[in-house]
């Protein structure tokens, strides 16, 4: 038998993909934290599940959210895993960084903790995994002098976050990065102070590809779209017809409101039969290009399937200009968070809580107009609550 | 020397700072872009700037000398602009083309593969699994490197797909890795009822809370040794663990019968369809750490199914749509069983009617 | 003379004694059919032997007179041999094509239409109203007659529809009519609660049967007067009048508020489309006998931006699918208003989850 | 004014489409419960609401259903409607009739009632409308001479109606009139006792257009369908194609499955990838047929909205074989009525009782496998209920 404390962490020590079993097991030559991780991940591969309890209230001074409390149930074999809380870094818009602000960091990190990252945290944060309850306040203490701090958890707004958009994509209609910054910065009390129902998670997506997975992971899905004709080059068409795409199979065939036509000289869509859907954008970026009547469209409520099962954010506002410093939009959250306020029940998500209440009666409530855009089709049942009647006279 | 000031409320670096200057040049002005090969983009502005992205693959869990290993590429080969994606890869932001081929020979130098781009299989975006989650049915950092490992040809873009294919990884039903939207998607799973230590209940936990924590109301009021606690109608339970997130004294892992299942079909983007939930493929695997080797084979094998028979531009959930799931379960040899049957609230919505098989 | 014994579980007469002897002797040999003009079909067996076949509107509810009298035009053209239709349509079948003419032109000087077929608005299937049923909140012989003097031109084919468009009303949401799947729909509705005799209450209900009546659950057991009887939730009462039906001490009629709602898109067929579930168009428009003309102009606008907007083969639902239901209420100047938001149980599946809006 | 006691009927009399009006004004010539019919209609037409007083248990001596009772709240104005009860007489297999046979009847039901006919009702009855109770058992001992007994009413199996079939439609994938007929004579218990927990409709239809919409209106929907191929006549195709029919545009790009081929010579179909909705066929009957392996689709559950919603059937087995004595089938049905008798519910459609005690659990019960043909999509949630597990040794 190997001399390995880890045989079985070992194994994935092999193979094509990145191993982080050979990267930390590197690390755990200088931190006894990621050692004794390691000793306690090889403790769980061996007994086919976890030693973590559950939960445990740490944090920071003045903030609610942001640290995730983490502590063994095996902490006499692994002093070092004993406590291991997490922390969320509220990362930059887009995750772009330079390498000085990422290695200021990782000192920063190295000093307190396991050093042991998430590149990044499913909601977008930056991932600190591993430290003592008592380095929590002086981390956080240089990571704020180093201009970093914390993203959410908790009952408040999550950290928000964005696709890259304008920053490298020819495809954004509105300044995904622009309005995360803003909208992170508005609400900063939110972010930090659970106060809501429950969680509450921002995503900006440029255009519907939505490469971002707002519409599927995020409370509130801000996804930009535009209003007018998708611009056409037509030489570039030609082009691609040249260069051998076939766009009779793969454009106009697969275009799925079957509004693209092409007759081997020029490419006409029709433009009210189309979903925006992008595909042939996608498929000729260098000929198609979105309208130039830029915005997004705003859905709500998505979210994972517990309790009532997963949702799907679906249309509140079919089209909003996004211009800072965007008065209208956050109007409308602030509208929406008091009736959360005022008709959410603990633990329920936005989207639970509109499906609870319908949604008619929730746009009344926050002041929208219903249209049919807000929905995939009228009800098919007939069991209406008709609130206009006579009264005998 | 006396303690630095916190500082409170400030909010995340200003992302300009860390933009390239091509980046912040052409901001909102890219014409267009091209996917030179698996892994490296080129995005052209209207002024004709190009800047060159590699992205390339990343567990995700890393120590701070791995963070610093790809700040010190990004120094070498990109005046040190580098950034991540949403689904976790690192990309590294170029001005000069000529670049490219070192970079990328630096990575796979070090074991990291270029790729994930256009139509391949992006990284895989998942959990924390028992490196850290007390609520894991599974572990997730090994289980996606065990999966990457058979599928980092579909990575790099050494085997073709018809497009994109996305994976997701989820330790338990809360699903942060948010597997309800992905191509194929690996799912921790208990089989058991909570075990209720009734001591620590009446401490730890709020009685309503339970109850109401329940998405079948399985969870009823009741009376133990003189105090108010809870008992669970075992009929009822599907194992959520949902109540165990509200109450501690409620544990759920079980080794013996807590495992994995496979899901198919779901979608994102708004391309062509409209976004999709995933779909059961296999309730249950069983948890076989290190490796996953039953999980991984049965990805793979979608994975190929989906590669053959597939047509250009349609992800898993509509090439099914196309072919029917009939025809899914049939070439993929998965067994189709009581358990692929809805019976949660919009299960009615799921039965075929029409007499249309495909 | 003695009583005549009376037989029980005979079942009804043979088919095989009412069919035509071209029928007879092609039975389940027929080879194809063709629509001659709207109305007359002839069908084409493997030997070729041909039927011809006349199908004439009719208004359902009728007079044993008037049933002679289509016996009296069967024997005069057709042997004595005809059926109805699953529309309630009359069918005429003929061996002689010579005859097809004659029989039409003598249905019409009786007021009688010939149509119905392929691409027209057939006989509009419903049901009792006010001629026959307790829980009628309109009228059906007489709003499907003013409808159909209306529509008449588009039964006989005069105007032409891109396809079948099929009508129906019910006078209640009991639906006999079967306006679930209909591409167009009159459906009589209720607005106010049911109101409560308590004393007839008591005395001929079954409280459980009541409170397990009401589909949103309203329905509260309480005690009137010492004696068990039941409240109504009025905030969480949609008027159904599930209640009435199984108590008759909960009267829901109301002149006051009764009227009709008007549904689109629904059909049966698995052609093309699986089966599809009518939707709300107008939640209300008053009943105003003896004519409707709020209902009855309603129903023909739809039909007339239909006739305009869809392509050959579409259905209304089909059309609308392609459209989009923005555009239907767009082009159709349809108000869409809180009502058309599904509430039920099934709501959160009809909101629009995607950023297509086509 | 108008002398007339009907001014508001009498505007019914006027249009393009036959007026019952009209008519019945005739009858009430001579039917005095016709003429009292009129004058309470006209009341109704006046009050607008509705003058028939809440149902009333009458019938005929050893028969639970078939007669509804009606009795009118204004019987002292018009005592023709005090009594006015339907009997609804179990109609022949597609509707077919003789003018003898009519005749017979009319006489019959002149005998004893008002005269008023609906041809027919939604279930498929011929219905007498308005008939004395006194006068129930002398009709019912007439019609039973004259061959004809009452359908279905209350919770029983109702009056099973079909489409025409092979009567006279080429698209007939199998028997639909014989098997009509054999179900009605096999279940006439059924029928005219009611014992369910609920009413009970069965529908059969020929093919997947489905002219009796069963697949909306029938508990147990059995419509016909193929295995093999759709057979091709090519000379025809080209006699359709010469004689102006637009095959790509009104065939080739109407199939729902893009599984047609047409290159102006010959026409090819995927029948793989085929889901046999009909269109093609229906747009050119002369060179498309369906297969030969024919025989049908079972599916279960359609009804109205109330209580728990409209349902379609939906697929409980995608395909089989209808030949007498339909053992197979009988055995099905009497498998889902033992299934229905134990875990049904007080006016419980079998519908609801599957969605609520699950389609999988049902399944099992009568004892049919799960296939993929049952569902639209296997389950999205993950609100598994495992079956199978392992205990602690
Ligand atoms: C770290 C992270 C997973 C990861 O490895 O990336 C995570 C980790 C946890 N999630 Fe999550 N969630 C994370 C993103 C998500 C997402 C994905 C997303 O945000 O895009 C989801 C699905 C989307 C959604 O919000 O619905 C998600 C849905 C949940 C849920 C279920 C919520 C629900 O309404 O259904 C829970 C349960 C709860 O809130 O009690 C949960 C709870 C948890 C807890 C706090 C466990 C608990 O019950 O206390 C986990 C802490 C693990 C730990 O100790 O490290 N987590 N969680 C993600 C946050 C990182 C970050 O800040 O960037
Ligand atoms: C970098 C990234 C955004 C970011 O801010 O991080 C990004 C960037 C681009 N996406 Fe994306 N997408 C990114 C995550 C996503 C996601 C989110 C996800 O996977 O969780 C989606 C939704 C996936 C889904 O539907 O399940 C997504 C759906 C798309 C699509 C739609 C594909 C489709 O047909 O369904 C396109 C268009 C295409 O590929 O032709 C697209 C296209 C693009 C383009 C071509 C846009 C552009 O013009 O630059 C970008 C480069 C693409 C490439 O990979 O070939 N991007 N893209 C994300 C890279 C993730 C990764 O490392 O793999
Ligand atoms: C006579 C009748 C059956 C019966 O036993 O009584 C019948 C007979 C035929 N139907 Fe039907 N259908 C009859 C009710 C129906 C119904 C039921 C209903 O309307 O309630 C449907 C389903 C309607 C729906 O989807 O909502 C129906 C959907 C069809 C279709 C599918 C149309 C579509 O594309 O959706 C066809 C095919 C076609 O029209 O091309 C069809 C075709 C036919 C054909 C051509 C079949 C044949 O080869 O003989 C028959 C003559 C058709 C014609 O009217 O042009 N029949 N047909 C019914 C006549 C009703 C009437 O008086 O109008
Ligand atoms: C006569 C007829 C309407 C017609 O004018 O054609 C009819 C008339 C009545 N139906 Fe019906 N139903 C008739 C076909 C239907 C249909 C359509 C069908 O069978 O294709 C439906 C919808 C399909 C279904 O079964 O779901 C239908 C769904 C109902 C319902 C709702 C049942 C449900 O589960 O939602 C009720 C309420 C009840 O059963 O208490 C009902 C109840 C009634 C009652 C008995 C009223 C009552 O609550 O007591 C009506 C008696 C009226 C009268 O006095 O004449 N009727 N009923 C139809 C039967 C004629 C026949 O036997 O041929
Ligand atoms: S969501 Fe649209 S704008 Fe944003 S990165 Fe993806 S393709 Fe570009
Ligand atoms: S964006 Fe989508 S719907 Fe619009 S034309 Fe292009 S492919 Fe068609
Ligand atoms: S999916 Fe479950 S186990 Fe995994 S990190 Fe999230 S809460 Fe923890
Ligand atoms: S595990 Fe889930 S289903 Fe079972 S009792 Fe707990 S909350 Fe309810
Ligand atoms: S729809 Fe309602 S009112 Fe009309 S016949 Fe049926 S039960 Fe009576
Ligand atoms: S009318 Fe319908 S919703 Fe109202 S109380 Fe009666 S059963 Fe319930
Ligand atoms: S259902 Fe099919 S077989 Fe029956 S009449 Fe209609 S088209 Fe013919
Ligand atoms: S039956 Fe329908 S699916 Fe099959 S080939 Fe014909 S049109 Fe296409």
């Amino acid at each position: 038998m190997s001399d390995s404390k880890t045989p079985l962490l070992d194994e994935l020590e092999k193979g094509k993909w990145p191993s982080f079993v050979k990267d930390l097991k590197k690390l755990a030559q200088r931190s006894p934290k990621a050692k004794d991780l390691l000793g306690q991940l090889e403790l769980s591969y061996k007994d086919k599940m976890t030693h973590w309890k559950h939960g445990g209230i740490v944090g920071v001074k003045g903030y609610g959210g942001g640290v995730i409390g983490r502590f063994s149930d095996a902490g006499d074999q692994f002093p070092g895993a004993a406590h291991f809380h997490t922390v969320r870094v509220n990362q930059p818009s887009g995750w772009f960084y330079t390498s000085t602000a990422l290695r200021e960091l990782m000192d920063i990190w190295d000093k307190y903790g396991s050093g042991i990252v998430n590149m990044h945290g499913s909601t977008g944060d930056l991932i600190l995994l591993g430290v003592d309850t008592d380095n929590l306040e002086p981390l956080f203490t240089d990571l704020s002098n180093a201009d970093w701090d914390l993203g959410g958890s908790g009952s408040d707004a999550r950290t928000p976050s964005c696709c890259l958009g304008p920053a490298r994509c020819e495809f954004a209609c509105y300044d995904t990065l622009a309005l995360t910054y803003d909208i992170t910065m508005t609400y900063q009390d939110e972010l930090h102070r659970p106060f809501f129902p429950y969680k509450w998670k921002f995503k900006m997506a440029g255009c519907p590809n939505d490469c971002v997975a707002s519409i599927a992971r995020s409370d509130f899905s801000i996804i930009g779209i535009w209003r007018d004709n998708i611009r056409i080059d037509q030489d570039e068409i030609k082009k691609y017809a040249d260069s051998g795409l076939n766009i009779a199979a793969d454009v106009v065939n697969k275009c799925p409101k079957n509004c693209v036509e092409w007759d081997g000289k020029a490419l006409k869509i029709d433009d009210e039969g189309c979903s925006k859907c992008m595909h042939c954008i996608n498929v000729m970026p260098k000929a198609l290009r979105p309208g130039e009547d830029k915005g997004a469209c705003i859905l709500i409520g998505a979210k994972a399937p517990i309790v009532e099962g997963a949702q799907l954010s679906s249309v509140l506002v079919p089209f909003m200009k996004l211009e800072p410093p965007y008065d209208e939009l956050k109007s409308l959250i602030r509208r929406i968070w008091d009736f959360w306020d005022e008709f959410g029940k603990a633990r329920e998500r936005i989207g639970e809580c509109i499906q609870r209440i319908g949604l008619g009666n929730f746009l009344e409530k926050v002041g929208l107009d219903p249209v049919p855009q807000m929905v995939l089709q009228p009800r098919d049942n007939p069991y209406i609550f008709y609130e206009e009647y006579f009264e005998e006279e | 020397m006396s303690t630095p000031q916190r500082r409170t409320d400030i909010g995340p670096p200003h992302y300009e700072k860390f933009l390239h200057p091509i980046i912040k040049n052409n901001y909102g002005k890219w014409k267009y872009h091209e996917v030179l090969k698996p892994g490296v983009l080129v995005h052209v502005a209207e002024g004709g700037d190009k800047i060159y992205t590699v992205r390339a693959g990343s567990p995700r869990l890393m120590s701070s000398d791995f963070v610093r290993f790809l700040c010190d590429l990004a120094e070498k080969y990109c005046d040190g602009y580098l950034r991540f994606t949403s689904r976790n890869n690192v990309e590294f932001l170029l001005a000069n083309k000529d670049n490219i081929e070192p970079l990328i020979n630096d990575l796979s130098a070090n074991g990291i593969s270029a790729g994930g781009t256009k139509n391949t299989i992006s990284n895989i975006v998942h959990t924390q699994g028992w490196v850290h989650c007390h609520s894991a049915a599974t572990d997730a950092s090994g289980l996606v490197k065990a999966v990457m490992d058979e599928l980092c040809d579909y990575f790099t873009g050494k085997i073709e797909l018809p497009h994109k294919l996305r994976i997701a990884v989820a330790c338990c039903l809360n699903m942060c890795g948010a597997v309800h939207c992905s191509d194929i998607a690996i799912l921790g799973v208990h089989r058991r009822p909570p075990k209720i230590n009734y001591e620590r209940l009446s401490n730890l936990c709020e009685i309503p809370s339970i109850i109401a924590s329940c998405p079948l109301a399985a969870i009823r009021p009741t009376i133990i040794d003189g105090k108010k606690s809870v008992e669970v109608d075992e009929d009822n339970c599907m194992y959520c663990g949902n109540c165990y997130t509200v109450c501690p004294a409620m544990p759920i892992a079980d080794p013996l019968n807590d495992g994995v299942s496979i899901w198919v079909g779901g979608k994102v983007s708004n391309a062509r369809t409209t976004p999709m939930f995933t779909k059961l493929a296999i309730p249950f695997l069983p948890n076989n750490p290190p490796r996953w080797p039953e999980a991984v084979a049965a990805v793979k094998n979608i994975v190929e199914v989906y590669a053959r028979g597939a047509k250009k531009y349609e992800r898993v959930g509509e090439w099914i749509n196309r072919i029917g799931w009939p025809k899914f379960f049939d070439l993929t040899g998965i067994e189709f069983t009581k358990y692929h049957i809805d019976d949660f609230k919009y299960a009615g919505k799921t039965y075929r009617t029409t007499t249309q098989m495909v």
